[in-house]
């Protein structure tokens, strides 16, 4: 029987798992988000030329499994990288980076998707008035559009935070160390692998269900001033 | 009003402007020439190319033939030349456009600032000016969405005011209000008008027509049938159609 | 490193083995869901409080942990205790397709409990009220009007749950299931080459995604054939007289 | 000069990723002191079974020190450095069983057989028993073993001293056995005095090969080897080693 | 119209009827009595309680207190004592509520069909029989989309008087509907008056009223404020209520 010391041993590598977990979280989301504005943009145009790869790239990303996609960049990314840039050999496609690529590629489609929505749910006006006002296009879309898709897009862009935070537990699969990989490991060696992987299940449930009073004070602030005050 | 016969400064000028939307032609050779100063009230049924009108004149959409000048500067599609163009006329909205997520007071100086003109301190005067000139500069902290709907209006015509154009367009800026807030609107445009400003209004406000407009133009089909002294326009309409369409609209502005 | 046609053609046999191990895991699954997640939110829209909350703490549960972790709890978390080895329903789970089988359905459900319970508030109140003033009994005004209805206004978020699922069935490997990513995984490892067995693998996928896209295009245009054009319906919701 | 290692990490006592985070284990020792004798600087780099081998391929590292054994297969690939320890690849089998390991002796005796994904020995063993057994595929060996103890599978093949080390030797182990000859999947024809398990290079890196080799003799022959493993097995694990352990 | 004050068989009657949401009381003990074949029309401002009322006969609404009598069945709440009620009245709706995922022939006999009343033969010929009523028999195997929203209302008319109820009520039938639909419909309500059907119609439509309606009833907060029939109504308002609602709203009744 595995004394109590150690499970906190376990538990104490379970928190370098949630620090990985987190890590991962956090930059997958925010690349995925700048991929998917900048490609969410770019399908608002009307040129062929970008649209068709656009097209593709999303068709790919939303019709392959996020873990073969994960497996392809893991595995197969390194020799990609090498042939595509001609560099030798000396790629390190990590479990880390390659993780992050590949929910950050397949979840940049989804925001695409959603960012695209929302430009068009934008009433035309708002962009008439910054041409009217003769604002430069990027500082238009920074300090005018911009703002207001993602208030339109928030609640999709919710629901993406969520679809990520499960996501990083893929990289276990790929052996990156994260909480999932910990609860495993830790349960493999103390034969009692139901505590772990149960802790590691209110992990994931304690910060999706965290997310939800967070995206609204995200959501109050972001609606600063566009509700009518009194009648 | 001024006397229009004597030689002036031409603003604006059109000259046979075609306009195309697909197979559908929206503009079937205008004509028509705004002096500096002048104040043009454009009217006529839905769809007649009004808004098209105007809006080719700051090139929100460009024309397929025919000659654009604004202040001596002939519009000719380029990016260069469409900004310099756009600077020098300003465009109030039917729907205002303002930017929701901003405060009036940003609103105003976004453009100024964005585009290296003065400095912060400046420009905020300059927009506490010309909110004031539109008596709203009480509300400049607030956002547009606490604001009724003919406030909104006057803000987005002091966003416009703060780029100092010598030329206005109006497309219909009264007609998303409410009766009781149409009156305040038309008064600051009056106030324009009357300092001189050269505006370009497309507006079924009969009575705003009546008090400051120079002339009045009627438009239909994509043509433009009459251009008249405000007075002629309504009393002695010339062309059959213009009748008939004054005939409908005159009992419904009543408020004013 | 290149994609060797050769060897993907070689592998092809294997490759399709393993798509057959998705296609069923997923219809099984897909039977399920349809079966359980309209009780399921059934109770969780229920007034009764004593079903509303074990359906919503199912599916926050079901929801919020990833579906790996559950697969890890069912298949080797719950077979660490004696009692589960030694109960009926242990055949269930010491077959890895059994554990898969229930593992996916209890995500699958708990997400599609709340695109039942989003596709029947979506039906609009008055239309069940019509109903019941024409004296229809509510449990026949469930089945006969809100449920064809919801089935309508749910279906494009039915689409994206089916195809979000199959997706997520690749991940069935870890409880020794050889499903398609499993069998392209094995001729990596065979092999040593990652990129032509999972390319392969990856086009199947496509294709069958975009399959079910398909079909579910065709389904959408049958249910809403009643939005055919002809003259369309004018209505106003302002009040006519009085303002 | 900068090697970069790579290794398993979830195989003990030859890998173990402890509860601190740090790296310890027969191989990882072993390797470190390989470094040392070379003069190279390594940097031990803990991976996924399975990415191990192309991730050598592609560069990503210089030589694995996980014990693999040099089949055909793999040598077409890669070039392996002299054998680091044998443990050679054995079946466990209910205690009270009286099975043939033949598939004759084994059909219709219900069995399942626990492999590793991607292992050279399942692949073996497949073409051995062909369809009188079924087989399941695991991830890692804890997971096997676990679920052996569940029941839902009833019999290993495994290394053996992974098997010795994970149940026969601990006390879930009481209720199985090892049973049959232990078996080498990796060039039959040699000597069963060098049959063992080697660390992989990329194919031609010889330079390397020989300084690693080198120093793997040096350590047996002075017997660091065997106060290394003594750390973690207390079976010798090659003829050098037993001979270094006979002399105390 | 009928002479009211001989007695006649009563085939609805409230009794100090008192409903709340919450702590808004929306009814406040309201009575009134409906002999068989009267018509009676309700208005009242918006909020007044209007709805509530016509929906606590059917009991779409529970009420709280005070007795509910539809054709000698108390209302007791109880589900077969509601399913009794709902068979002997039937109901139209604003919003017209077909089912929009099946024809309009299908919209008529599901109720038949899932009550097992008659053959599928019978209920087809008697919803024929019903749509031939409204005159929209040729539209029968179209989907309600496929109909402008009068003849959607005649539609949902005819659904409701296939189940042959005694007492028909109607909410606001008309209040949905562009200003030329709305005469086709008040045609059907008025030929069901006249063939004699017991109605209590929500409708501002005052032609309607002084056409087809015995008795107006004027609601307000809740309460019933007057009662009398149409010309009194109209002509001689009593409560000063009423008086001030009918100022507001004669003139924009003119359609009708
Ligand atoms: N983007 C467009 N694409 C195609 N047709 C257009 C477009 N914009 C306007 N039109 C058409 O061009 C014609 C003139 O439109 P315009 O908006 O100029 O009319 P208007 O006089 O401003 O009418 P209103 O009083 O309704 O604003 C209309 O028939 C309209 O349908
Ligand atoms: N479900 C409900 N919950 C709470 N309050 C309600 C509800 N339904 C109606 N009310 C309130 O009850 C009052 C009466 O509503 P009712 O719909 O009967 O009015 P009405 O006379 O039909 O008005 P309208 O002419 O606008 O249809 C209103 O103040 C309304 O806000
Ligand atoms: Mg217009
Ligand atoms: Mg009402």
């Amino acid at each position: 029987m595995p004394t109590s010391v150690d499970y906190s041993g376990y538990f104490q590598q379970m928190l370098g798992g949630v620090s990985i977990t987190v890590q991962m979280l956090l930059w997958s989301f925010v690349i995925s988000l700048a991929i998917g504005t900048v490609f969410g943009i770019l399908r608002t145009g009307a040129s062929g030329v970008v649209q068709i790869p656009l097209t593709i790239y999303i068709s790919i990303m939303t019709g392959v499994p996020s873990l073969l996609i994960l497996f392809i960049i893991y595995y197969g990314g390194s020799g990609v990288l090498t042939a595509l840039l001609g560099y030798d050999r000396s790629f390190d496609v990590s479990p880390f980076s390659s993780g992050v690529a590949a929910i950050a590629m397949v979840n940049a489609a989804y925001v695409c998707d959603l960012v695209h929505g929302a430009i068009r749910n934008l009433p035309k006006g708002q962009f008439e008035a910054c041409t009217v006002l003769g604002l430069p296009r990027f500082h238009a879309w920074r300090l005018i559009l911009l703002p207001q898709v993602f208030r339109l897009a928030l609640p999709g862009l919710v629901n993406i935070w969520i679809i990520i935070l499960k996501e990083t537990s893929l990289v276990s699969l790929v052996g990156l160390s994260d909480l999932v990989t910990v609860a495993k490991t830790a349960g493999g060696a103390t034969s009692e692998p139901f505590v772990f992987l149960i802790v590691a299940s209110f992990f994931y449930i304690a910060m999706s269900t965290l997310t939800v009073p967070l995206a609204n004070r995200l959501e109050r602030r972001l609606n600063r001033g566009q509700t009518p005050v009194g009648a | 009003m001024r006397d229009i016969s004597t030689p002036q400064t031409i603003d604006v000028s059109l000259r046979d402007v075609v306009k195309h939307y697909g197979p559908f032609q929206a503009l079937k050779g205008v004509s028509l020439e705004v002096a500096k100063g002048e104040t043009i009230v454009i009217c006529g049924p839905s769809g007649s190319g009004k808004s098209t009108l105007i809006r080719c004149i700051n090139q929100l959409e460009t024309h397929d033939s025919g000659d654009i000048v604004v202040r001596g500067i002939t519009v000719d599609g380029t990016p260069a030349n469409t900004r310099d163009v756009r600077i020098e006329v300003g465009m109030v909205f039917q729907q205002f456009n303002l930017f929701p997520h901003i405060t009036v007071l940003q609103n105003c100086t976004l453009a100024l600032r964005l585009l290296n003109k003065g400095t912060k301190r400046l420009n905020e005067e300059k927009a506490m000016y010309y909110l004031e000139r539109v008596r709203i500069a009480e509300q400049a902290h607030k956002y547009p969405a606490q604001l009724s709907g003919g406030q909104q209006q006057r803000v987005a015509i002091a966003r416009a005011l703060c780029m100092e154009p010598p030329v206005m367009l109006f497309d219909e800026p009264t007609s998303a209000l409410d009766p009781e807030m149409i009156n305040e609107v038309l008064q600051v445009m009056e106030d324009l008008a009357r300092g001189g400003m050269t505006m370009i209004c497309v507006t079924h406000e009969m009575g705003f027509a009546r008090r400051v407009a120079d002339r009045c133009v009627f438009m239909a089909d994509g043509e433009i049938h009459e251009i008249a002294p405000a007075e002629a326009f309504f009393d002695a309409p010339e062309s059959p159609r213009l009748r008939g369409f004054l005939d409908r609209i005159l009992p419904s502005t009543a408020h004013s | 490193m290149h994609f060797d046609l050769s060897l993907a053609i070689a592998s092809l046999p294997a490759l399709f083995h393993g798509l057959m191990m998705t296609i069923c895991l997923s219809i099984f699954v897909l039977l399920l869901g349809i079966v359980f997640s309209v009780p399921m939110a059934l109770a969780r829209m229920s007034k009764r409080r004593s079903l509303a909350w074990p359906a919503l703490v199912f599916v926050i549960f079901f929801r919020g942990t990833p579906v790996l972790v559950l697969l890890y709890i069912l298949y080797f978390g719950i077979a660490q205790f004696a009692w589960v080895r030694e109960s009926f329903f242990w055949p269930l789970f010491a077959d890895p397709f059994g554990c898969a089988v229930i593992g996916l359905a209890l995500n699958h459900v708990a997400y599609m409990t709340d695109v039942v319970r989003g596709s029947l508030l979506s039906v609009p109140r008055g239309i069940a009220e019509a109903s019941l003033a024409l004296g229809i009994p509510e449990r026949k005004v469930f089945l006969w009007v809100r449920l064809p209805l919801a089935l309508r206004y749910g279906i494009r978020a039915y689409q994206n749950e089916v195809v979000g699922f199959i997706k997520g069935t690749a991940i069935v490997s870890v409880v020794t299931i050889n499903d398609l990513t499993a069998v392209a995984n094995g001729i990596f490892q065979e092999t040593y080459d990652p990129l032509t067995p999972m390319i392969t693998a990856a086009v199947m996928y496509w294709i069958v995604v975009n399959l079910v896209r398909l079909g579910f295009a065709g389904l959408d245009r049958w249910l809403n054939r009643h939005h055919a054009p002809e003259p369309a319906s004018r209505t106003r919701t302002r009040k006519a007289a009085v303002a | 000069e900068t090697l970069r290692l790579g290794n398993e990490g979830t195989n003990p006592p030859f890998s173990i990723m402890s509860g601190d985070g740090t790296l310890s284990g027969l191989e990882p020792d072993l390797a470190r002191e390989v470094c040392k004798r070379i003069g190279a600087d390594c940097k031990l780099v803990v991976m996924d079974f399975r990415a191990l081998v192309p991730s050598l391929l592609e560069g990503k590292f210089d030589l694995l020190v996980g014990n693999m054994t040099p089949s055909e297969k793999r040598r077409e690939k890669l070039d392996f450095t002299r054998p680091v320890l044998s443990n050679p690849v054995s079946f466990v089998v209910p205690k009270d069983s009286d099975w043939t390991l033949t598939p004759e002796g084994l059909r219709g005796k219900n069995v399942t057989v626990g492999l590793q994904r991607g292992d050279m020995n399942a692949a073996y063993l497949k073409t051995l028993f062909g369809d009188s057994v079924k087989y399941r595929d695991y991830d890692n060996p804890d997971q096997t073993i676990l679920d052996l103890t569940a029941g839902r599978i009833n019999m290993l093949f495994m290394p053996k001293l992974t098997a010795a080390v994970k149940l026969i030797d601990t006390p879930k182990g009481s209720d199985w056995k090892f049973a049959g000859e232990p078996y080498y999947s990796g060039q039959e024809d040699l000597p069963a005095d060098q049959r063992g398990n080697a660390w992989p290079v990329r194919k031609g890196d010889t330079a390397l090969l020989d300084r690693v080799n080198g120093a793997l003799n040096a350590m047996l022959a002075d017997c660091t080897y065997t106060k290394i493993r003594e750390k973690y097995i207390s079976t010798p694990l090659l003829p050098e080693d037993a001979a270094c352990a006979a002399k105390k």
